[in-house]
């Protein structure tokens, strides 16, 4: 049993699988997108507070709820690794972390653009907004530590308990910072104001949110893969497997 | 007694040493030779726990040292390329403080004796920084004098040593071995040492 | 469907630059991560092909 | 084992006071970027006592923390920390004392100092007390969480800038809570909850941050 | 002559940029440290506006003091101080070509940042202009005088240390002015007399200030 | 040529040496000896005018060094206790930039050819951080393959060397001499140099 898991989680072993896999999840991510943007332009009514702007949501939403699920999705691989240090695991949590950054870039600027019309700003320091912000700038730390240490296994471990102490601190911020915001009702405008949720519109960001999914799964598995031959450039699989493909 | 099976060093991408095997009992000398860059420092630093093998493990009475770390390394004494010294504390403080942080029970006029027997006694109230090279090593080297670990890893003791000193040390180091020490100990000059039993490990890159 | 045209479509009732900025913006960045991970992929594989023979 | 504790506490303390300059830097920094913003906004009290809460904390959070950075990298660079690292005694326990001798030496003063800074600002004096009371619950944390990030960039190129990436997110709780208990007890509303969460925060990162402080550095040192 | 001086800039450019990450980082950090006042002080926007100019310059101020204090002191350690003493150029001159480079690498972000932070402060166009312009008048003076410091704290002797608090105050003039000039043009005046206030202070520590930094070195070697 | 005259030393309270004479013309090799701490790095250091002398004064071309500190140190290549070398930067670069910095015309080429002389070309692309001990001294020394300068003055130039790397050193020194160099060094090994005139100065505290 753990002979097999190990023969799965040696990088060797896994390259080809990964390979395997990615199409899939490309195929499933468009499958889902296609769906998913039908309903948000074609089915989803118009809102009759916010007219056509409302439609932002379908990216908006669903990028937010990535942009926090890929953090502890992250922080999971990442205590894998450092638990049973296995290099796997952290290839994977590094893997995942720039699309979660990016995630979360997307939410800003989506929301933002919100708010434009909405509130005639572009920015106002919402608990929301604000926590968001602070989470791309927990995503940015963990891929600037990894980045300036060169040697690849403590730049793993140092990243992996970084992701730790990340998701320890990350409910207790969210939480801080909705009760700063409660505090200064002064500016606060509630994102409320957004449309009641229609089936139609729920079921729009279900699936905006499950072709997100996917994409990132995809990515992070062409990324991982990118690491490995990046990480054992001089091992014996990589060269072979190099003088396999012509270019 | 200190037992190392089949130890393997990778750094950055190239592989300094495998199965490296190492058997040392009470009196032994441990001589880890080779030539700069082979992996000495890395053996030694590994054989402490500081560095993680890539492969094989290390043995402390028949068990796992990460396992009875506490009492590995109250029996560990460990004198690497660095002098572990404050510039701003004197000598004395120097030596006193860390002996104390590694556990020794040690008080000020010991520490002082200590400095005497290596011969810097005349220092002991001199800030670190205005130390000489070679005075630096020596209050980093008095630690042997007050530690009761048995096993002692010192990484080239004797560099930038003067004569007198050096003979010093290696008595020092022959009266440890009498009393069932331990020693493992790289060096690029050669020095006379008595003991039991002399092995030599040479490290080729 | 409650498009009247095309062009009703594309002005997004008002919001146009906003709604189509929000999503040409996600869908660049999407294409862009994978570009760019396929460019670094080969560029990987072509270094160590290099060691490899070298 | 309580030895080694207090060796290493007495060696930092011991440290600190013969580099005086290093501890007037951080006090000196603190006073700096208080007193600059009275000369940006202009004399009005009412404005000042708004902003002050929050300036005060956010001074004396970049302060602790710009002396943090350096918590570990003298240690590293001359070879004490590998030594500490080969102590019989628990990693843990001895970054506790590292961190008190550093919070005694450079997070105290900036405590004490805070009130005439506050009068400063025309803060009343209900107001000041709660300040204290508030540093002294919150410091202890931001000194606790510095110590991790000082740790996880030991010897990174840049580190100082990438230390202030990793922790500053974090401090954000601490400075919430401790600038929010002073604005309260300004607008007469009880501090109460504000300061217990402080002192949860605080209790919190001393039992977990020392054990993460203590995996960093091995990390680190390998 | 011209030689050395160029490959002491490009030394340290390299050792700043030896990873590219490094910029970046210097950059999210202004951001981040500009984050935290509006969590201390409240979101209303009259406020925030207000105290711009000082979140701005404290930023500044921070960026110089977590790379500038150990400007000399990692070369002092290692040894390449000695050497760079011993080269025949004037070490004035290499002493300006450290300086050029720690102000590129840490003076020249927050000038190219601070429009999108007084963005983020909802700050008027013409005082976002006068902003960058005080940044790129002061910055300099700020690493000039920095350096002293830097150069001093070296210091052997116990004296070196009490003279670099004496070098600290400094920086207080070239905060003042920066941080008024801006207010100034926020409230509408002109903000002339500032700004060539400020100007005057980096001339003034251009000249001066590489001959004194040069002095300290050569004492604290010895 | 170097000249010095009535040289003495005063370390806080402490004389370390006074009346040292010194004269030393090309091809000539000096070895100052001592113990730990006798004044042989300060002896050093002041001879490059790191270190004012307590008495005493010092010639390059019956020129005191401060009144033609440009050409006196243009000529001089000092290396001292500390390799200078910058964790970050790659051996060669350190190498290179080091080598420019004081002055002399090199090139990349030039600078991998000295790296490749003393035996360490495998690691000039590695930062220097990694190097080991005796490594990082090596890339320190190498720049006595790309000075011009006459008077070499080196601070226990072997200790941390291995074997090989020793007698490398001893050649490149040899050479030197030969082409009409001057080099005055301590150290505590003894190492055959040949040289026209060897002379000893030995300080005792
Ligand atoms: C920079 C601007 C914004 C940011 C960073 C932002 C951030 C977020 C985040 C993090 C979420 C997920 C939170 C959750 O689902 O509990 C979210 C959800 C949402 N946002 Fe925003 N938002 C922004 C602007 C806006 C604006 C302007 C509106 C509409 C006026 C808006 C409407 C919503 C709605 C309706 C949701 C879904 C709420 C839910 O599912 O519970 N957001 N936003
Ligand atoms: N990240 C890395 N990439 C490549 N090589 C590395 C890396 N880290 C260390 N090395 C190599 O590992 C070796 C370290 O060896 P170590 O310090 O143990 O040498 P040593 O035997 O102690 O030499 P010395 O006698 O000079 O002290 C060096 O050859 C160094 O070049
Ligand atoms: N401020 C001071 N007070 C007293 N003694 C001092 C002071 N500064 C330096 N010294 C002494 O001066 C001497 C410095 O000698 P130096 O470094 O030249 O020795 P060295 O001959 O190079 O020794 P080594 O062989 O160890 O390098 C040391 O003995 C040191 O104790
Ligand atoms: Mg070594
Ligand atoms: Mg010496």
């Amino acid at each position: 049993m753990s002979i097999n898991w190990f023969k799965y989680s040696s990088p060797q072993t896994f390259y080809p699988l990964a390979g395997k896999m990615i199409p899939w999840f490309a195929l499933l991510a468009t499958a889902f997108a296609i769906a998913g943007l039908y309903i948000s332009f074609a089915i989803a009514p118009t809102d009759f507070q916010q007219g056509e702007a409302y439609r932002i949501i379908f990216v908006h939403v669903p990028a937010a709820w990535m942009s926090m699920v890929i953090y502890i999705v992250m922080a999971g691989w990442a205590a894998l690794g450092l638990a049973l240090n296995a290099r796997l695991s952290a290839m994977m949590a590094q893997a995942l972390a720039p699309t979660g950054a990016i995630f979360t870039f997307l939410a800003l600027v989506t929301g933002s653009l919100w708010g434009k019309p909405m509130w005639g700003a572009w920015w106002v320091w919402d608990a929301r907004l604000t926590s968001e912000l602070i989470l791309l700038f927990l995503y940015l730390g963990f891929i600037a530590l990894q980045a300036s240490i060169d040697d690849p296994r403590r730049a793993d471990r140092a990243g992996a308990l970084l992701a730790l102490v990340g998701v320890v601190n990350v409910p207790i911020i969210y939480f801080s910072v909705k009760w700063w915001n409660t505090l200064h009702q002064g500016s606060s405008i509630n994102m409320g104001a957004a449309p009641k949720m229609a089936a139609t519109m729920l079921l729009g960001m279900l699936l905006m949110a499950l072709a997100f999914w996917m994409y990132t799964v995809a990515v992070a598995l062409m990324r991982v893969r990118c690491i490995m031959l990046e990480r054992e450039r001089s091992s014996d699989w990589v060269k072979e497997l190099s003088l396999g493909v012509k270019s | 007694m200190l037992i190392a099976q089949g130890l393997a060093c990778l750094r950055g991408d190239r592989l300094l040493f495998k199965n490296v095997e190492i058997e040392l009992n009470a009196g032994g000398l441990m001589y880890v030779l080779g030539e700069n860059g082979s992996g000495k420092s890395s053996l030694l630093r590994m054989l402490c726990g500081l560095l993680m093998p890539e492969q094989g493990s290390i043995f402390w009475d028949k068990k796992k040292i990460k396992e009875n770390a506490e009492n590995y390394l109250s029996n560990l004494t460990y004198i690497g390329h660095l002098n572990g010294l404050k510039d701003d504390l004197t000598a004395l403080e120097n030596l006193y403080m860390s002996a104390r942080s590694a556990g020794n029970e040690v008080t000020e006029n010991k520490a002082l004796a200590a400095l005497t027997a290596i011969g810097i006694e005349r220092c002991a109230n001199l800030p670190a920084r205005v130390l000489s090279q070679g005075q630096k090593r020596r209050v980093a080297l008095a630690r042997l004098w007050l530690t009761e670990g048995k096993l002692w890893i010192l990484d080239e003791p004797f560099a930038a040593l003067d004569i007198a000193s050096v003979s010093v040390l290696a008595a020092r180091l022959g009266e440890h071995l009498a009393n069932g020490g331990m020693a493992i100990l790289t060096t690029h000059q050669d020095v006379a040492i008595n003991a039991q039993s002399t092995q030599t490990l040479r490290l080729s890159s | 469907m409650q498009w009247a045209s095309w062009s009703a479509f594309f002005y997004m009732g008002g919001y146009a630059f906003y709604v189509w900025f929000s999503f040409g913006l996600t869908a660049l960045c999407v294409i862009w991560e994978v570009l760019s991970l396929r460019k670094r992929s080969i560029e990987a594989l072509r270094l160590s092909k290099i060691l490899a023979q070298g | 084992m309580n030895g080694a504790w207090m060796t290493v506490l007495r060696r930092d303390l011991l440290l600190a006071f013969r580099r005086r300059s290093d501890v007037a830097t951080t006090l000196f920094f603190f006073l700096i970027v208080s007193s600059l913003f009275p000369l940006g906004i202009g004399p009005e009290p009412a404005v000042l006592s708004s902003i002050a809460p929050g300036v005060l904390w956010v001074a004396a959070l970049l302060a602790g923390m710009l002396s943090l950075t350096r918590l570990f990298a003298a240690d590293f660079a001359d070879g004490s920390l590998e030594q500490m690292l080969l102590t019989p005694q628990s990693l843990t326990l001895l970054v506790t004392a590292k961190v008190l001798a550093h919070w005694l030496v450079c997070g105290l003063p900036v405590v004490l100092l805070a009130p005439l800074i506050g009068l400063q600002y025309a803060l009343p004096n209900d107001a000041l007390l709660v300040l204290i009371i508030s540093l002294l619950l919150g410091t202890p944390a931001l000194s606790l969480i510095g110590a991790i990030g000082a740790a996880l960039t030991l010897g990174v190129r840049g580190s100082g800038l990438l230390m202030a990436l990793l922790v500053l997110p974090l401090y954000i709780p601490v400075l919430i809570f401790g600038a929010g208990a002073v604005a309260a007890s300004q607008h007469g509303m009880s501090a109460n909850a504000h300061l217990s969460l402080l002192a949860a925060c605080s209790l919190l990162s001393l039992v977990l941050a020392p054990l993460a402080t203590a995996a960093a550095l091995r990390i680190s040192v390998e």
